[in-house]
């Protein structure tokens, strides 16, 4: 049995925090989680990521803030133990599999969306659907 | 009596402690405060993350930014590291931990640079 | 819409730069200005001593009171080396070049202080 | 045969000056001295300790301007080649020899006077005389 909330949000950079507090909500249903904060925060951050790159890649340029939406879908499951995000955008398909990881030999001021959603998560995935792209964020919660 | 000249310059330091997220919608707005800061003389920069409870990457896109123009000028970034040990680990995995310099707080940053 | 503190601080360093004889006729001019120059608030000193053609041991008890209270201070001293060799090993004889920090101008020894 | 200058001058800090350029004019005379700069300037320096501790410690709290004077006299010689001063005082007996050196592990806002003249020449001596010291410094020249 999962325990489930949604989000219908305008695809705006000022709405993003409302997943992360959903994330934060979310979680708080798993009871006894060791070092729960900082699970939360990792996931709160690979969520944030994926979201903003939709506004800002996904969405750039779009004339019609309409269809200009993210539809979050989050679950936490018991067995195994772990949350799964489903964010649903009407942006251009995007493969984040084929982005390489940022050098890290300096730092940069770009490039790390990707990598930190991909490292802090334990399962990043965009598929195609009709109408759009669905973003899947797990992270499994020991 | 005696030949001497004496010069006074100032080393213009600011401390930046955001206390709520830094994030791709924030993250603006404290570029344009860093911006104006260094654009008004100041070479030096305590970035004081110590009370910040969230940061993503453009949040750290701005700790870049400061640190590349404070260098430019001169001068340079300490950090003071976030509190909140998830944000911390987030430095270390991106290995801006190697790359900014740290400080336990403001005032010690201040004071790494006045007993240089 | 984000919730920061933003605090300047300045870091006064002075450059004093003796061009005649730092002996026990004009240590104490030397010494009264350096110590108004503490007292005003500069906490950073450059002494150059890259032009100055003589130094006694009354104008290293200058130097010496100097350091001790700039970092009193929380600050420091910072020496440009007498371009006069016998000055400079005079330096080195007394180990006054084991203390002090020098740099090679005071452009150098400002430039220190920032990149701290 | 030596070349001799003599100096007559009041025991004030502001007269110490002329002692360092008779030290320079004297060394002068001596052709040909290899790295003539640094041996002058120590010659200096050795100079205008003693002259310095004669004014600030044999003269200290004395009354009599009159009696207060550093007599000098500066001779080079040519075998073996050195340059030798006399200072003259009126004040109390006076001991360099038992002056310990100063620590040279920190640096201290005084105590290098004797330390450095004594460590820049070939020679220093304080005899006693009917009216008062005679210094002695002694500067061979290779
Ligand atoms: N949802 C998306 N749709 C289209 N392009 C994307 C999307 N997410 C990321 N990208 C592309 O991948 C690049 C890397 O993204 P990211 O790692 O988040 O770094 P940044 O956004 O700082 O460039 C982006 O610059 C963009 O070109
Ligand atoms: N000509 C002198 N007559 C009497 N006392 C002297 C004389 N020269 C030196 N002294 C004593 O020896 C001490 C050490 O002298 P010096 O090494 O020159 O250091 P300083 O003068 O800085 O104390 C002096 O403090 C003083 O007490």
């Amino acid at each position: 049995m999962a325990e489930v909330m949604k989000l219908d949000l305008p695809g705006s950079l000022s709405q993003v925090a409302h997943l992360r507090e959903a994330v934060a909500d979310t979680l708080r249903m798993l009871k006894g989680v060791e070092d729960a904060e900082s699970i939360c925060y990792n996931v709160q951050l690979a969520a944030q990521e994926i979201a903003v790159n939709i506004v800002e890649h996904a969405y750039k340029g779009g004339r019609d803030p309409e269809r200009q939406r993210i539809r979050a879908t989050l679950s936490v499951f018991q067995r195994p133990r772990r949350i799964e995000i489903e964010l649903r955008d009407s942006g251009a398909p995007f493969n984040p599999a084929a982005m390489p990881d940022p050098a890290l030999d300096d730092v940069h001021e770009g490039g790390y969306g990707v990598f930190l959603a991909r490292t802090l998560l334990d399962e990043l995935a965009c598929e195609r659907e009709s109408s759009g792209n669905c973003w899947r964020l797990i992270k499994n919660i020991p | 009596m005696m030949d001497l000249t004496v010069d006074e310059h100032l080393i213009r330091a600011a401390v930046i402690a955001p206390k709520s997220a830094i994030d791709a919608f924030s993250a603006p707005a404290l570029r344009e405060r860093i911006t104006n800061l260094l654009d008004s003389g100041v070479t030096n920069l305590v970035l004081d993350l110590s009370s910040t409870p969230f940061m993503d990457s453009a949040g750290m896109s701005v700790l870049v930014m400061a640190l590349k123009r404070s260098r430019m000028a001169g001068g340079n970034v300490r950090m003071v590291a976030p509190k909140i040990e998830a944000a911390n680990r987030i430095l270390k995995l991106t290995r801006f931990d190697q790359v900014f310099e740290f400080s336990a707080s403001a005032e010690e940053a201040l004071a790494v640079w006045r007993k240089a």
